[in-house]
């Protein structure tokens, strides 16, 4: 097989992954965006739900469990917003990057315990088998969870531009005092927030969940978010998405041609190379905007 | 932004709320720990166990597996008499908290068995220097076969070289003979790290031997993503076989790969550390046609299972959800079990109670479970037989091979032996290298 | 202030609170106890000399052809309409922004690309518009900020702190304390910077930059926000602080009345541009600056 | 502006403003700290030494280094366990391999771990605060990639790396309150350093570029050589704490200890413990790593009390992480200024009551 198809492949290989890695992202481009806040639970979010998900399907089938589940992630985020952030508002941004900390103990703690330690399944009848389109192979599975992933990136988009919530979201976004002072209630609009954050962490649970399971791990998904972040900037979701698809293919392509190279295994450094020249280039990434100090 | 300034009120509720969690906490661990005291004519046995985190979904079968067989030795009256009285302390696979463990027992321990080759070689100088034997099932240190060089160290059973060494001739003869391999190409999948790269002297030996190609695919844990690798695997180096070196949840990762690039599973085979229910019900039905390696047998249908079930669980007094009986975990903890009572029971009968690391080792190093004794325990075919002595700790033996339906593990193969000479010059390379290292 | 209690600096001090209690008429009392800076500067070259300097910003011309002279030993104001670009031009003299074209030029050598840092080197020291204390260091360590140049203790001499380095230190905050005592502010030395009032900032902020022992100093509007007393505190220093220590003075400033009272000189800026530059007086009497700056404020 | 009268009685003023501790509560304190720590741990078991004491001391030195880049320069880094990684595998090449002795190993251990940290501080000049975290997030992974990747050092097909035993001179150290003292030796030692040089003027410059740095810039402090000093002063600290783990405690390297992980820990540390206080930095590492132990030992008995058919193990060894997560946030909210801050108003409070208001 010739190079170039084999760059073909991975390049869309690259992208179909890269959408995903952009979901992941997004719940924390969310939550930083509105309120400054660094979640580092995001990932123990994301184990949260999708344990829960799972271990509702078989006492009330697949469409109920979702239901449920929404309704319990958006428990666990206004818990989250009210008991822990809350008292902490005006803190250092360091110290709620703790707190978040403390808040994936919690969440993997209780994960357990709810649903024990036993990995599962999570199939959602996707079809698997490979499409050959020209001679250039695309994964079927990964094709429809780039899919999803798009179409769940719109309606957050839509969400943001079409609704007085959206809209106050991206007022507080650019500047809090204003927003404000506009009669936007910031405590409601962050409530409003990690509930998002709630629900960006299940659908990466499901996206993520077809595709390697329901375990402990997959609250270390949330790492293949970091890189994305530098990329794409971190309160920026046109960012998140681009970075996304770029960490995805550089990760494809390093893998391919750069790895045999180095006998392999250079996947995720790509990622984090990637992200180091952006920021010798462009050091608040790609959407980001550099804060310009008054002087 | 970095700076702000925090503007919180004092609450006394809470920091009386908060201090008191903390003198509580503390209070406690100043607390004479551990309020279990074996009785007179017990064996007190401290156990590392890893019940939270990424590893406790297969670590805790096997924890409770030694427990619940420890159960039915007790249930059976004891080892002539001397009843096990275990206690946990969980260190949730992480090794600073398992050097914390070890010392908060430290000169209780009869025999250390982590289930985690990080912590063993962690525990190794200690060990030594308090003599209690470490030990690592089909793990740990590859070279601590050679008991001379470790005397307080074991792999018990397969170390990673045997481990690489026959799964190598498991194709050999799915493929019909040695002779077959010559040409042929094998994709290695394995995390990225000294684990995942033990095979390595293995395969280049017996690649130079017989004549095939073979190629690695590192992974960075947790190595939940491997897309790249495997397109790679099945549309430009087109291997004929793949192996899998991953551990824990990467291990079902591959299942959906290989089938989004049309690899045929049937040429796919995993290490026995892939080879637990854990690591392949994630994958659901893709996962079906599976071939593990595996260092012991699957299911129920052993005597000393059967037992357990009858006089354990059937009493209210199982260590773990029934349904996780007879899983590859759960058999590896009994298969466990059934190791460390025999090492118990040599060194009662050679050095009287109380025990302690050293008569427990000596005790190891007389353990022989050939066919008559295994049959005597009820767990003929659940293990290979076992010999060991004061130079020969274990390592050197043959794995089965298992196939994954969908819903259970069926043994396939007969024992699998790996390649001796291969083995073992590598063992004896990697002991000198360990004296040099350590100057002794 | 309250005066120290040398004959010396009673006088001094005398001086400059005539010079203000009888505001504006006392300018010339004051021009004559600076008598004979004033003979000296007008011999010697400009201490700084800025050459047609502009700078933009995506567009944005925010300074247009700028040039002109601060003389050894004077105040000169720059004073302007908001947005004139007089921050921005202390900005450009302090090196934080590198002018798009034009040339800077410091006791007649070029240094128009140099950092902040290489300009604090030559001796250039400045207060901020805004607050820029370091708000959690102590009144002191603030100011013994500003003695960083006149220091040179590393990490070694400092993570040992024996011999020479104690010696440095202790020689160090001695200077600090005559600041302290000149700014008055000894009530203050050990609190935390940020904990004390507005007017009080301002003065910690003007002693650190005192302490570098500039040979200009960049005072960027350090009366604003200030009230009539804490004002007229500030204006006793400055003056001082120009008289005794013999510091050439750049002073941004929205007041008026200050600047028409203190200044030597006085450049005005609008839009960027230089409208008018000459003595108080002169540029009082300016038709651009009335219409441009005096018409709007009045 | 000559002040003479004022000069007769400054020099007893400032040798107080430059005291250690200006309180006398706070030196009775550090007196019976010393004291404590000098002369009690021989009659504390080796649990105490080997399984508390020493490793808390070897997080209180990667904490302090940390402390000195966050909490003193304002610069976030989360690659201080890749650190400890360096000096890890740098002691144990350097002492076991090539024999060098001790006291210069952990020097050198250090050195390479500053060096390399003067590489990775570079980010700091352009960016700062969550960037820069995620920009030394990617040094952590890519340090500890190339650690496992290159063959020379060793981890590529080891576990771990074992040092001989462990001599300085004649002095074997090899039981526990050796270990122990010789951890304690290196961390005073470092702990004095710290103190002192964040009292001195290349501390005030951290502080002043962390308080405003335009303002720290235009009074002549330098960014790049202060950020990139702080880098390699918290990367050296970092990387003798990691070979003090080869040295006085795990007896090996194993590059697996020093993941993300463990770097997210240390800023855990010198966060609930106070930022820019070197007893935060000791306060934070013994919450963060005694914390969970305390817990486990203590839900261990109370479940022995209560009974075992109650709970099963599993859920008991989870709970653990539930109310170690609950404390965190509990701590955090009660004070975000961290542990040490609560020592500094108790013991202000006491020197008030006191009526020492000399202290001006």
């Amino acid at each position: 097989m010739n190079d170039l198809i084999y760059g073909i492949e991975l390049t869309i290989t690259g992208l179909l992954i890269g959408s995903m890695y952009s979901m992941v992202a997004l719940g924390f481009v969310l939550i930083f965006k509105a309120s400054s806040v660094f979640n580092f639970a995001q990932g123990a979010m994301t184990l949260f739900a999708a344990l829960t998900l799972v271990g509702l399907i078989p006492m009330v089938g697949f469409w109920v469990a979702l239901l449920l589940t929404v309704g319990v992630m958006g428990g666990v985020a206004v818990f989250a917003e009210r008991a822990i952030f809350r008292p902490l508002v005006g803190a250092e941004p360091l110290v709620i990057f703790v707190a978040t900390l403390g808040l994936a103990f919690i969440l993997e703690g209780s994960a357990q315990i709810f649903w024990g330690t036993q990995p599962h399944g999570l199939k959602l009848g996707l079809p698997v088998e490979p499409l050959m389109i020209g001679g250039v192979f695309v994964s079927m599975p990964d094709f429809i969870s780039a899919l999803a992933a798009a179409f769940f990136v719109i309606l957050l988009v839509l969400f943001f531009h079409k609704t007085r919530i959206g809209l106050g979201l991206r007022a507080i976004a650019d500047d809090h005092v204003a927003a404000q002072s506009m009669g936007i209630q910031l405590r409601k609009v962050w409530t409003i927030v990690w509930v998002l954050a709630g629900i960006v962490a299940l659908a990466a649970g499901m996206l993520w969940g077809a595709r390697i399971g329901v375990h402990f791990a997959m609250s270390l998904i949330a790492l293949k978010a970091l890189p994305v972040l530098i990329i794409g900037g971190i309160e920026s979701i046109p960012g998140a998405i681009v970075a996304g698809l770029i960490v995805g293919v550089a990760e494809a392509l390093g893998e391919g041609f750069i790895g045999p190279l180095v006998g392999g295994g250079v996947q995720d450094i790509m990622a984090y190379l990637v992200a180091l020249l952006f920021l010798m280039f462009r050091p608040y990434g790609l959407f980001g905007e550099e804060m310009i100090e008054r002087v | 932004m970095l700076m702000r300034r925090a503007s919180i009120r004092f609450s006394p509720a809470l920091a009386t709320g908060v201090l008191a969690a903390g003198v509580l906490a503390t209070a406690s661990a100043t607390l004479p720990t551990q309020t279990s005291i074996a009785a007179e004519g017990e064996i007190y046995h401290p156990m590392l166990v890893t019940r939270t985190g990424p590893f406790a979904s297969a670590a805790s079968g096997v924890s409770s597996g030694q427990q619940d067989y420890f159960a039915l030795v007790n249930a059976n009256g004891g080892i002539d008499g001397v009843k096990i009285k275990w206690e946990e302390c969980e260190f949730g696979y992480k090794t600073p908290r398992a050097l914390e463990c070890y010392e908060r027992f430290r000169g209780k321990w009869k025999i250390v068995y982590p289930n985690s080759t990080p912590v063993i070689f962690a525990l190794s100088k200690r060990l030594t220097e308090d003599k209690v034997l470490g030990i690592n099932l089909a793990g740990g240190r590859s070279e601590s076969t050679d008991g001379t060089t470790f005397p307080y160290l074991s792999p018990v059973i397969l170390n990673f070289w045997s481990q690489a060494a026959s799964t190598i001739r498991y194709i050999a003869q799915q493929e019909g003979g040695e002779a077959k391999l010559k040409g042929r190409k094998i994709a290695f999948v394995h995390l990225d790290n000294a684990y995942g790269r033990q095979p390595f002297p293995i395969f280049d030996a017996l690649a130079k031997k017989f004549g095939f190609e073979w190629k690695s695919w590192p992974l960075a844990w947790p190595a939940l993503e491997q897309s790249a690798a495997w397109v790679d695997i099945a549309r430009r180096f087109r291997a004929d076989w793949a192996i899998q070196w991953n551990y824990g949840q990467s291990c079902n990762v591959p299942m959906t790969e290989m089938k989004k690039v049309g690899f045929p599973i049937e040429k796919f085979v995993g290490t026995l550390w892939c080879g637990s229910e854990e690591d392949v019900t994630p994958a659901g039905d893709l996962a079906k046609g599976y071939v593990s390696a595996n260092y012991h047998g699957v299911g129920l249908d052993f005597p000393v299972i059967q037992e357990i079930i009858k006089k354990v669980h059937d009493q209210g007094k199982g260590n773990i959800d029934r349904k996780r009986v007879g899983t590859v975990a759960y058999n590896r903890g009994v298969l466990t079990g059934i190791i460390i009572v025999e090492a118990f029971r040599n060194a009662i009968k050679s050095a009287g109670m109380p025990l302690d690391g050293k008569k427990v080792r000596d005790g190891f190093r007389m353990i022989k479970l050939d066919k008559k004794r295994l049959k005597e325990l009820g767990a003929e075919g659940l293990l290979p037989e076992l010999v060991f002595s004061a130079t020969y700790h274990g390592g050197i033996e043959p794995q089965l091979f298992q196939r994954w339906d969908g819903k259970t593990w069926t043994t396939i193969s007969d024992w699998v032996p790996p390649y001796e000479d291969v083995v073992k010059s590598e063992i004896k390379r990697a002991a000198a290298e360990y004296k040099k290292q350590t100057k002794q | 202030m309250r005066p120290g209690s040398t004959s010396a600096d009673e006088e001094a001090d005398s001086d400059a609170e005539r010079s203000l209690d009888n505001a504006p008429a006392g300018e010339a009392d004051a021009g004559e106890s600076r008598d004979a800076i004033s003979v000296r500067r007008h011999s010697e070259p400009p201490i700084l000399r800025t050459e047609a300097i502009s700078l933009s910003f995506g567009g944005v011309r925010a300074l247009i052809d700028v040039g002109f002279d601060v003389l050894t030993g004077e105040i000169l104001s720059i004073i302007g309409p908001n947005g004139a670009g007089k921050t921005s031009m202390a900005n450009v003299i302090s090196g934080l922004y590198r002018p798009t074209s034009g040339r800077i030029f410091f006791k007649g050598r070029d240094r128009t690309a140099f950092s902040p840092q290489a300009v604090a080197a030559l001796g250039i020291a400045r207060t901020f518009q805004n607050l820029a204390l370091f708000r959690g260091l102590t009144v002191i360590e603030n100011i013994l900020v500003g003695r960083h140049l006149h220091m040179r203790s590393g990490l070694f001499a400092g993570g040992i702190h024996w011999g020479t380095a104690r010696r440095e230190e202790l020689e160090n905050r001695r200077r600090v304390e005559e600041i302290i005592e000149f700014l008055n502010l000894t009530e203050f030395r050990g609190r935390a910077a940020d904990t004390l009032p507005y007017g009080l900032q301002k003065r910690v902020e003007l002693g650190r930059s005192l302490a570098a022992e500039p040979g200009l100093l960049i005072l960027d509007e350090p009366m604003a926000g200030m009230n009539r007393q804490e004002k007229e505190d500030m204006v006793r220093v400055v003056v001082d602080a120009n008289v005794d220590l013999e510091t050439t003075i750049i002073l941004i400033e929205h007041d008026m009345s200050v600047v028409m009272d203190i200044s030597d000189r006085v450049v005005v800026l609008d839009h960027g541009e230089k409208i008018a530059e000459g003595d108080a007086e002169t540029v009082r009497q300016d038709e651009t600056v009335i219409g441009a700056y005096l018409g709007q404020e009045a | 502006m000559a002040l003479p009268d004022a000069r007769t009685q400054l020099p007893q003023v400032l040798q107080r403003d430059m005291r250690y501790l200006p309180g006398s509560l706070d030196r009775l304190a550090l007196f019976l700290l010393v004291g404590f720590f000098l002369l009690v741990p021989p009659f504390l078991g080796d649990y105490w030494l080997k399984g508390i004491l020493v490793p808390m001391l070897i997080l209180s030195i990667a904490a302090l280094g940390l402390n000195v880049l966050t909490g003193y320069a304002g610069l976030i880094s989360l690659g201080q366990a890749a650190f400890m990684a360096i000096g890890a595998f740098a002691g144990v090449i350097a002492y076991g391999r090539y024999g060098i002795p001790i006291p210069l190993t952990l020097l050198l251990a250090g050195l390479t771990a500053a060096l390399v940290g003067a590489v990775v501080g570079t980010p700091s000049l352009r960016i700062k605060g969550l960037y820069l975290l995620v920009a030394t997030l990617a040094a952590q992974f890519i340090i500890v990639w190339t650690i496992q990747r290159v063959p020379w050092i060793g981890a590529a097909s080891m576990v771990t790396i074992n040092t001989p035993p462990v001599f300085i001179g004649a002095w074997e150290i090899d039981t526990a309150l050796e270990q122990y003292y010789f951890s304690l030796a290196v961390a005073a030692v470092l702990t004095l350093f710290a103190w002192n040089l964040t009292r001195s003027r290349v501390g005030r410059a951290w502080m002043a570029i962390r308080d405003h740095d335009v303002a720290a810039r235009v009074m002549g402090i330098s960014m790049l050589r202060y950020k990139l000093l702080a880098f390699m002063v918290s990367a050296f600290y970092g990387g003798i704490a990691g070979a003090l783990v080869v040295f006085a405690w795990v007896g090996a390297a194993n590059v697996q200890e020093y993941e993300l992980e463990l770097s997210i820990q240390l800023l855990g540390m010198i966060i609930i413990g106070g930022l820019g206080s070197i007893l935060g930095s000791y306060l934070g590492a013994a919450f963060i790593a005694l914390l969970p132990i305390a817990i486990s030992i203590g839900m261990h008995n109370l479940y022995g009390i209560v009974g075992g058919e109650i709970v099963s193990a599993a859920v008991l060894a989870n709970a653990e992480h539930v109310v170690f997560g609950v404390l965190i946030v509990l701590f955090l909210i009660f004070e975000p200024l961290g542990l040490a801050h609560i020592w500094r108003r108790f013991s202000s409070r006491f020197e008030f009551r006191l009526g020492s208001a000399v202290r001006t």
